[in-house]
């Protein structure tokens, strides 16, 4: 599928949908070392985007981006709310207005989608957040570099689920689950498994 | 999951509905995104004081709108801070020249959402300010952690501020008086059950026959440690050790003791736990001058209590007594 | 049984302490046998308001020792009535010339202790009356069973009989317009979920995951049937149609809506069903003027919820609407 | 042992271990069909008549069952306290100054102590109280009155005990269990269990 902005919504729609099916699990990930509405919130979000680009397709793919942007920020609430839609708005700004994607431009607007994140929430890597998704989801991105839009998003998919993965040995510094220190041990961090969600979605859409 | 709900995803705006018209004296509900407005709002040349954040906590932000406290609150999602655009809302609904006060308490998704939507009302020329309550000792404030939670002091921060602002104080004094507030009122809260969010529809977290969460947090975020249940003037006296050791408070201070159920506690509990911390108090030569006792700051269903000491003034003091009417807290008019 | 209390046998004498430091500007509580009397009783020339039963129930009746509400309260343990000397002792301390009306709730125990203290304040020539409250539609009134129990509707009856006596009433006309009341008032409980009685250890009943018992009473007695779980609009609906159709109360009426917490209810859950119950009643043309909403008689730690209709006349409005200043109900002063 | 003052306390200490013991029968069968608090009140009051009897026992066998009377009325509470509290009462009425009882004297009290209950209670017999303990008691110790105080009392204390029993199958008419209706059906009433205790044990002292 060509990265215009008809792609990007097809690939926001499949994304909503796998979070739709993945809702009770992150919801029960955030349960354990949370307050059990992670998945709650992000279906809230992505259902919203649907129907969103229901009404309208915005004309560009940073236009698309950015609806998904402002809605997620005004429907998500929570920590993850502002910092998937502050992601997602730093990477429409990085868009301008392309009519489609290239690689360039996808590395480019998820470098600032991380920067993005880590300005909003001060989060390192290693603090058991998002970022540890982010973080190796990007330099598998920056790996992929010479392959296809799909390519590079599969490698990017990996490496989130890599850094997701990790989060589960990892004592958090960040966000709700900092409260349990040691006892969160064992447990993987609910944003980092979402973002590897929805990296896999996008990658499975751009096929 | 057994629950008095129709939909999961309407609790909050079902139940704001009733609110709304058990007190359509005091306040408005205003629908998408949802706020608490005070039915006379805005009220010309006063200091709006705003708060929010999660549901599940009733009567904290809703009930506490109205004369001498709260001029709005905006009610997320159970236990999800409420969105920029809703907290825009409510001070758009209530801010004129003399400003607004947002009280937003120490969680990341609070914190994150209040901010964003201070930045917009300041865009537009608003002159805006946060304080970010952070009075539980149970999470140690380090750079390892997303700092203190806001819990138990938040009513008490809701109270003073809004009798500042219903004085006619300016926007310079509320705020000061708050960090005032905010710099003298700690809190420990302990669970003995768990809440059940409706979306989740399970437990938030398992808890053994025998066993006590030392240290919870108001959505069933876990705290210091796990404890084998004991008497409750075992447990009260580790609670009041808690928070007495950490402003610290000293003999001679005089304090206000609010001692305040998770939702799910029976009121013969609580004010036996009540009596035990006045008692330990007194042995400490700490002078409790004002009291609360109820469920004002909840988890839902929760079963546990938690103990709150605010340091007291002849100021804060006489902003505590000031008259209020809201839901929740009525005293004077 | 997980509990924040001692001794299961000390816990109403415990509370008692915590209630009397966090309220000593309204209450004093007297010990063995357990009272809680008005700071200022006697009042001289007014009609003293005396109520009581077992524990367990709180805020009522302790919570309601106050101005413009009762001068005495008396304790029982935990869901059992009180003995006769206790009540006579809550005589003594409140009443002189003008009388004292005794508030009974319609359980056996109840009845026959008040009865017995009744009758040997008579032998000392102290006009006592008695009036006993049987509320509750859910259980039949016939001479199979031991009559209809007093629940919710005692909180208002409480209000109304002690703002009677407050302004000045007469021992009769305040008999009598507690009688008016009681004739007017219905009442329907629901539980989600059993209480534990300290003593008991264990939980009063077993309630299945997906079950409702549909007229608890407020000790945890069964009612009328246990039910499906089924969502709030159709519990809210079954309970609104068993209290209206009793009376009935009819299109055009007006009437005070209190939906009562029976503890363990999540405010969130409690407003919710006040709204459904709202909306109801505007269907049927009966006119909602008074609402209370809360927990104020409860049954330990028991999720559930009831609802109580009174039909209003002016003299109970204005009643109602009178000042009082107690721990649970304060308004006007 | 012979029916003194001193062997009326006796039996009244016997009684107050019984129900001790069976403390938490008593609230179980009343958490099945009432409150949860049966065993509890008698223990309360029980325990209290023996703290009265250690001061001073007084110098008739009256004045001994008055003292419990006194002393049931103003600890037990609930419906059993005025109950047992009114039977006690009446019965010690019956003994007047009686030095020692003997069996035309029980029985005139504990014919006086049936009649008291169901004067309070109103309760007749198959409602599913203590008074379908006492009705069955009081005709099994009429039927022995030839023998001694003790075949008296373990005569009734065998139809208070097929009494209670009787209960299981009774619709309860009296009472918190009269709320059940049919539902309380199966269940023995925890009032009735508690009389067969007493005049057990009150049998037991008499040997
Ligand atoms: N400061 C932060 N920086 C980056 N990510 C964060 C931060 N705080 C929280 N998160 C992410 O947000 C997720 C929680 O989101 P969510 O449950 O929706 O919000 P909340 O914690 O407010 O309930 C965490 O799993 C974590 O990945
Ligand atoms: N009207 C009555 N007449 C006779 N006995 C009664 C009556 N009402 C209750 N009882 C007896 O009292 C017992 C319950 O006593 P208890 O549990 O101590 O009091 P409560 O019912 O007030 O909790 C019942 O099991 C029954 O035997
Ligand atoms: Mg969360
Ligand atoms: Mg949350
Ligand atoms: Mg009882
Ligand atoms: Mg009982």
């Amino acid at each position: 599928m060509a990265c215009t902005a008809e792609g990007v919504a097809a690939a926001l729609r499949a994304a909503a949908e796998v979070i739709a099916e993945h809702r009770t699990e992150l919801v029960d990930l955030d349960r354990a070392i949370g307050d059990a509405d992670h998945g709650e919130n992000l279906s809230r979000g992505f259902t919203a985007i649907v129907s969103a680009l229901e009404t309208a397709v915005p004309e560009t793919p940073a236009g698309v981006v950015k609806l998904a942007a402002t809605t997620l920020i005004s429907k998500v609430g929570g920590a993850a709310g502002p910092l998937y839609g502050t992601a997602f708005l730093r990477a429409s700004a990085k868009l301008g207005d392309a009519a489609e994607i290239d690689v360039p431009l996808l590395l480019d607007a998820l470098r600032a989608a991380l920067e993005g994140v880590q300005a909003r929430g001060k989060a390192v890597g290693g603090d058991a957040t998002m970022v540890d998704a982010l973080i190796p989801a990007l330099s598998a991105a920056e790996g992929a570099a010479d392959g296809t839009i799909a390519d590079v998003l599969t490698a990017a998919a990996d490496g989130a689920d890599r850094g997701a993965e990790s989060t589960v040995d990892l004592i958090p510094r960040k966000g709700r689950a900092s409260y349990l220190g040691e006892r969160a041990v064992g447990h993987m961090d609910p944003g980092a498994r979402s973002t590897a969600l929805l990296l896999r979605a996008f990658a499975e859409a751009a096929r | 999951m057994k629950k008095i709900i129709n939909d999961p995803a309407a609790v909050v705006a079902e139940s704001l509905r009733g609110l709304a018209v058990a007190h359509a004296d005091l306040l408005r509900v205003r629908d998408d995104p949802a706020l608490v407005v005070r039915a006379d709002a805005p009220v010309a040349g006063k200091v709006a004081v705003v708060s929010g954040g999660g549901s599940g906590h009733e009567p904290l932000h809703g009930g506490f709108v109205g004369p001498g406290m709260l001029d709005a609150a905006v009610p997320g999602p159970v236990f999800t801070s409420p969105t920029p655009d809703a907290v825009q809302g409510a001070i758009a609904a209530t801010t004129g020249p003399a400003g607004a006060l947002l009280i937003v308490k120490n969680y990341t998704g609070d914190v994150l959402n209040f901010e964003t939507a201070a930045e917009l009302a300041a865009a537009e020329d608003l002159d805006v300010r946060s304080v970010v309550i952070d009075d539980d000792v149970a999470v140690k404030d380090s750079t390892f952690t997303a700092g203190r939670r806001g819990v138990g002091g938040t009513v008490l921060l809701e109270k003073i501020a809004g009798a500042a602002a219903e004085r006619g104080d300016a926007l310079d004094a509320v705020e000061a008086l708050a960090r005032k507030a905010i710099g003298q009122v700690r809190s420990i809260g302990v669970a003995l059950s768990a809440p059940t969010v409706p979306h989740a529809g399970e437990p938030s977290f398992d808890l053994g026959p025998d066993e006590i969460e030392f240290g919870i947090g108001i959505h069933g975020e876990p705290g210091r440690e796990r404890i084998p249940a004991e008497p409750a003037d075992a447990l009260v006296a580790r609670m009041v050790e808690a928070v007495v050791s950490d402003l610290p408070f000293e003999s001679g201070d005089k304090v206000l003791l609010f001692t305040n159920s998770m939702g799910g506690t029976p009121q013969l509990e609580l004010y036996l736990a009540h009596g035990i911390a006045e008692r330990l108090l007194a042995e400490r030569g700490i002078l409790v001058e004002r009291r609360l006792v109820g469920p004002y700051i909840t988890s839902l269903e929760m079963q546990g209590i938690s103990l709150t000491l605010l340091k007291l003034d002849d100021e804060l003091t006489q902003l505590w007594d000031a008259p209020v009417r809201t839901p929740a807290l009525r005293w004077g008019i």
